[in-house]
């Protein structure tokens, strides 16, 4: 990785000052500070592809919905013939929005302010009272349309980016895709969302969710105590021996570009099921008595289709339940355990929308397979509803902490303290493990929030 | 009244007069249930609440003034509970970690616009009310508001009245306050 | 009861009794009044005024104690209305392009401390009761707020009561919600 | 109703119900008393003050659920009043160089969750209710707010109600209105 | 226009690189910069004339009021010789305001935090223990007064600058002046206030409103769209080709300084009032039959006294009717046509007065002529407070767009869109035109806000 | 005094360009400027000795409270041994506050975030799952603890700095600590809390409290006039002859280090206690007739065994009333005349803590000494609430002031103006004064508060 400084803040410190790459350590007022939340929103924000949703959620031609990159409104729209684009929700006249609803259908977008109108893919029409030229006649109409973003579709998870030149989201993903794919891209009919996201606002700077939803598996024994003292995971060893600490081992990806996930071992679970030692049972059969979260048993069909056998081996033994995507996702796709001793998954996807240096929108989106039957639809979303997002009796206490972060970085000694990842793996990926990345095997270590926080580096110091 | 024949009644039965008798003890008993909630009685007030509770806060969505019928979102929620997970809530409030609400808010429920329907059951009413929910944590000089309109049914029993379903519309599509580890 | 004798209560007839049918009547018609404007229902609301309404909105003066009485400032107004006004008003806003208020904000008025007086005819009353008005738009996460004292005169007809006269008293001498295209 | 057996209510005598005559006269004793201090007739509300009166705002920590109890600070409080002090802040405020009131906010009190009881003396009555105050200062675009729970003492006299002990429960630990030199 | 750059913001930008002067562009990020912002204040609400209110609302020897000039709160008051004075309501000894109330009457400002006294001129009269002389020994009383600003009474119109030695408020208004003694000098007794101005806050930046009110005529159709839906102007032929749009035929003036004037034609209402075609009326019968907006056909004599008769002929033909001054004004002089065919007129001066980089106060003065018939003065206010300021259904859909575009202008992109003013006039003044100043005929076209920007940036780019 | 130009602001102002030292003059930019703010929060708040509260408020071993240094929260706890420490509350780990509580007690503080724990005194004990050693190899356990301030109790006062290795509580107090001896360490018992502190916020930088603490006499007789228009100081020879301008007069005391109090001549009051002359009085006499406040005839006997002959002699004759400690504090040791002429003592102190430009946190500490019989320590508890602090009829007028004097400083022009301190002594000490320091009699000056603003440039030119 490039030795750059980066720029330098007003008080001349260097973005390279913030970093200690030996140590492994992060100066806290990464976490508050104006500056350096003003170069993110340039070189993080404006640079690197965005989650913005689910193609499910415009699925008519004209459907578009009001979303956000960095701090800048877009408009994500599907066109006349059917694709999707994503463009600026400024206008190219006087920079009114041009829409200010939140969701909805049209062909022509226009704007209320003088009227300039424009297509559902941000193509320029024109101006009222066309024989006055009021769009003037020093630019052409191809000038005059939205800012496009570059859009890509992967399992029907729109993204975009203001990089029109840079890396495909699939050069940006990596090895990682490997194991996302196992998650976005294993039914033929895919993913649907449950509905329109939860969107709240939370007081806190965007990188102390992004950091946590790097794979902070560690926090789980403390901070989500109550499922050790009680409910599903509660047992009398106390905490740290609890089932808990059980359910937990597995094996962390981490990636470069600051993408993780934690690979969770289902034996546990498949044991509780069959009866049957895992290692007696094939892959299928494994699938089958403990489909991915989400899936029956009869829709595993479609992984013999979707899925190579080495990602059928990973499903069956340590599928990624939990983990993040660079720089504000994380994803959720969780085998919950039943009272009645079933297992019902939950589905979920969050962005962390930076709103100033202290200030993050939660966006949760919920999923379902199209193809879940209904009636587990519904015990999937009400189930992601209570545990997850705004009423998540596990999330909320994680969203609880990071204003108390953001505060204590604000103070002159907080500002630099540091926050720290040096928990190492020193074990390596699990025997006869078949897939790509950097993948440690046992309990979760810090590796994967310290890569992100490399890419941060990375990305923070790099040339304009 | 004729305020029945508005479209905001449609589909409520005939209206409880204010001063009815059943219509005090109505009232009553949402003050009695701010003042449990306010006061971190949690069990208590779950003492309040009836076996088949359908408890939801739907959310907003800020769309043209044609569509105002589909600004109550109800595909995802903000809460979808009933009586077993609002129990499984108050345990873990009670608890020793629920740390979104330990320490706890400082909430204060504002109970107005109270108006009471009977409906085709006679031991049952349907509810419309206001709160104004204000919401204080920690050392925040501001406030947290959460106004919202609630649609109730209550069921009335030997000892009072047990809610069995209670809908809140709240007024904001991006939600300001950091989550909805309370009730509404 | 002796605060008839207050200052606050000069000008006002005799006090209709908490209680009594008609000031039920009367909270009834302020809870409807609430749930309609809250709900966007400005046709049906409109259907509740009188047609010789005035409806007014006075500034406010930050002034030394001495001049408390001059705080009301009633030469220019916020809003300075009639029913014709009003209905130009309503069917604006209920238009297509009355953009201020489209998409519209979520609203919610929260009635309280109403108090009924009699005066020289029998079928009308002054009405003295305040209104947090909160507001909210977009995606703000906060809300505006107007909390308000409301001076009204209501007049009894068949099927319940019209509103003849409002004089809506503010609190900020700096108003700070962006306009009064919303109904106080 | 049962919630008298609510742990809210220990010490409290038999609930006055909602409608009763005492409760109306208390209710509108309330709304009396918002008027006459939110139009700064403070010498008026003094006259419905008993000279046995004791007033006080204990402050609030934030602490550990399991300390709930220990929340409300009765040791150096907020305020901390009695019949002759409370009659000086009024010759002071009502005076000429009160500066930190004059010129005065203006202040609004919106009283609502009021639940009377009776004591074990007949005149005298003991009342839970809301109060929540909203203040604007100057050119301030916000409001300051101070909700509260009001546990007070009324005694009947002739014209009406006299308080003779107000306890004001607030929301903040850290208080973010400037100051108290207002009456809640 | 001279060729600065202007001061660097922190990024390395400079002013200049705000304004492309050759494609008639800005840049968005102007309208949220709390940089640029501060820079303005300086520069611009620092040094031109800025208008405080007007004369009427001080008739008595001690009147004063409290207003603002950019951030600065200011005491206008009427001295004991009646002589209206400005000053800074700021302490001299510890910066306490020397008043907190809105207006009053007081012959003697004590501060009142140690007593220091000034006369209603500013002047310093003395302090607290006279015999202890806390105010030092090291200044002269001369020297503790309040600071004052220059101020000028035009039309009873209050203005003031801190530029003690800068241009006049003549110098300033330019050509401009020509037209606005046609609203503010054109009656003998002159305006007067109908009361206190309307105050409220609206969430944008203040040039969202001050290059809007440089005569920005095009957004009527569309923002003010209702008009044409319902109404005195609405119409089948739809909202291009409603009345609203003949309405706004006419001629634009504008100005070095910024300042802008729509002068519309009165033809069409003069037609419907008189069934004569214009041009067989005299200016004298064109006048009393449609008088200037707020006078009666009685009033009008006072115009053959106080109007040359070039400045008649604009009047009966195409007066202004609604416009700006340079930097933060909005005029109204409407002519409103009634149900009942006849026409009453509503006058108005707003200012926007900034209070942060996305925050301003606007300040709605409605006017009467000291001469109007009460009752028409009744029907005026009410008209005026029903259509413009805190409740008007005209300009709460302006004031309602100014945030969005303030929004728009804090995005990472959003920043770098730009606002456009490339409908450029072709045409010049109209035939026979009297009046001096840079005049263009036909449907508004973008020049007069142009040369608002343009004038902004010359001021901003000054040197100290 | 060094002349240093200190740090330069983004717009090239020099921190010595705020002060004019010639002319006791000090720009009123100095109480909004977020850049010299932060720079406060860096050499003052970081650098000095600050009081966080009395131990008596944490009298059991475990005992803790959160505090605050700066915009820093701390832990004031009193660890197993029943010494006091502070340390910041903000983990070493990820930045986590270790209490979100008020205070309590413990004897091990958790983090909630990931379980790191930490004794009493702040030493890292260990991470949950010891056996993966989640916090790492890099560093030792040693290195893991909770940031520790240098701590030192004084009159049971808790007082700490980040400055480990600066000057001494002592030192910083210099000449004056003769004189706070005989507030704090007067009696044998010594004082305690009546209760926890008041917090309240006002709109207002902290400096405007802070300049104003010390020794602002003079603002008394016109901020406090309803003092001298009612009740125990009223008189009918209106404000500047009443009684209340006669209580002042006494001697007040300078230091280098900001330091200052208000000694006021007893005289009168004994006067009317005894009616004799306090010249035929003997020291014990007066103390015996007129015991400091919050003792009573009998506690007297202390002072004989804490204080040294001089110390007595000013206690009887002119002692400390009011003043403050630099940079955020104010003491108030009140003798206050009751309707029955009686005197009822108030002991308060009072903390400014910063929190940003415009906003400080009002800290206000109720004291009573230990031997101060019940129903007497009731009595001053009530006196003390009813004048002081939130609900202070007296203090009110003053903290209602400072929020209008940070409103001018953001003016563009108000920034400019100045904060004056040209009212100079000429005096000298009292003939006979026993006492240290910078000593002047008479009526109050300005010299303490400029003092103040001198030690306020000191620090901020320093360098780092
Ligand atoms: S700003 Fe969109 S058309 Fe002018
Ligand atoms: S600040 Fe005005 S007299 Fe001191
Ligand atoms: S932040 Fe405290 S243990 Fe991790
Ligand atoms: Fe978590
Ligand atoms: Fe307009
Ligand atoms: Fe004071």
């Amino acid at each position: 990785m490039t030795q750059k400084t980066g720029r330098r803040l007003a008080d001349g410190t260097a973005i390279s000052d913030l970093v200690d790459l030996e140590m492994r350590e992060v100066k806290l007022r990464t976490l508050s500070d104006r500056e350096i939340y003003d170069i993110e929103q340039e070189k993080i924000f404006g640079k690197i592809w965005l989650l913005l949703g689910h193609e499910s959620e415009i699925p008519n031609k004209g459907d578009f919905m009001q979303r956000h990159m960095g701090e800048d409104s877009v408009i994500v729209s599907r066109d006349r013939k059917g694709e999707v684009h994503v463009m600026l929700n400024v206008c190219p006249h006087r920079g009114m929005k041009i829409t200010t609803h939140e969701s909805g259908n049209t062909n022509v977008h226009t704007c209320i302010y003088h009227g300039w109108a424009f297509k559902s893919d941000g193509d320029f029409l024109g101006s009222p009272v066309a024989d006055q030229c009021m769009h003037g006649k020093m630019r052409g109409k191809e000038e005059l349309g939205l800012t496009k973003a570059r859009v890509t579709l992967y399992g029907g998870l729109v993204w975009a980016t203001w990089n029109i030149n840079g890396p495909s989201l699939e050069e940006f993903l990596g090895d990682t895709k490997w194991y996302y794919d196992m998650l976005y891209c294993r039914s033929k009919k895919g993913l649907e969302v449950a509905g329109p996201p939860q969107r709240f606002i939370i007081r806190a700077n965007w990188k102390t969710a992004g950091e946590q939803s790097a794979a902070d598996g560690y926090h789980t024994l403390t901070l989500h105590r109550w499922l050790g003292e009680m409910g599903n995971y509660s047992s009398d060893e106390g905490t740290q021996g609890s089932e808990l600490a059980k359910e937990m081992l597995g094996a962390e990806v981490s990636s470069p570009h600051g993408h993780a996930l934690r690979c969770i071992d289902l034996a546990r679970k498949i044991v509780k099921l069959t009866g049957k030692d895992p290692s007696e049972l094939s892959v299928e059969e494994k699938l089958r008595a403990l489909p991915p979260p989400g899936m029956t048993s009869e829709m595993v069909d479609d992984l013999f289709e979707t899925m190579t056998p080495e990602q059928l081996e990973v499903m069956a033994w340590m599928p990624p339940q939990v983990g993040g995507m660079f720089p504000n996702i994380i994803f959720e796709f969780l085998y919950l355990p039943q009272p009645d001793g079933t297992v019902v998954g939950s589905l979920a996807l969050h962005t962390y929308v930076p709103k100033g240096p202290d200030k993050l929108e939660f966006t949760n989106w919920i999923f379902v397979e199209r193809d879940t039957p209904p009636e587990l639809k519904e015990q999937m979303i009400q189930q992601s509803v209570q545990l997850l997002g705004t009423s998540g009796m596990v999330e909320s206490d994680d969203s609880d902490t990071w204003p108390h972060m953001t505060l204590s970085a604000k103070g002159a000694q907080g500002r630099n303290s540091t926050l720290k990842y040096q928990a190492i793996y020193e074990t390596g990926k699990p025997e006869g493990w078949p897939g790509p990345g950097i993948v440690n095997e046992g309990f979760t270590k810090d590796d994967t929030q310290w890569h992100w926080w490399k890419y941060w580096y990375e990305l923070m110091t790099a040339e304009d | 009244m004729s305020e029945t024949t508005f479209s905001v009644y449609q589909g409520l039965g005939e209206p409880v007069a204010i001063g009815a008798e059943v219509y005090n003890q109505i009232l009553q008993h949402y003050y009695t249930e701010a003042l449990l909630l306010d006061n971190m009685k949690l069990q208590e007030w779950g003492s309040m609440l009836a076996e088949d509770l359908v408890y939801t806060v739907p959310m907003r969505h800020t769309l043209d003034l044609a569509s105002q019928s589909k600004t109550v979102i109800r595909t995802v929620m903000h809460m979808d509970d009933n009586y077993r997970s609002i129990m499984g809530r108050i345990m873990r409030l009670c608890g020793r970690s629920a740390w979104a609400e330990n320490p706890p808010s400082r909430i204060r429920r504002f109970v107005s616009n109270v108006q009471v329907f009977n409906t085709d059951k006679s031991d049952e009413f349907s509810v419309i009310n206001y709160a104004m929910v204000s919401r204080n944590r920690f050392d925040d000089d501001f406030f947290d508001l959460i106004p919202c309109e609630r649609h109730d049914k209550l069921r009335k029993v030997d000892n009072g009245f047990k809610l069995f379903e209670r809908e809140v519309i709240i007024d904001q599509a991006l939600l300001g306050t950091p989550n909805l580890q309370i009730f509404l």
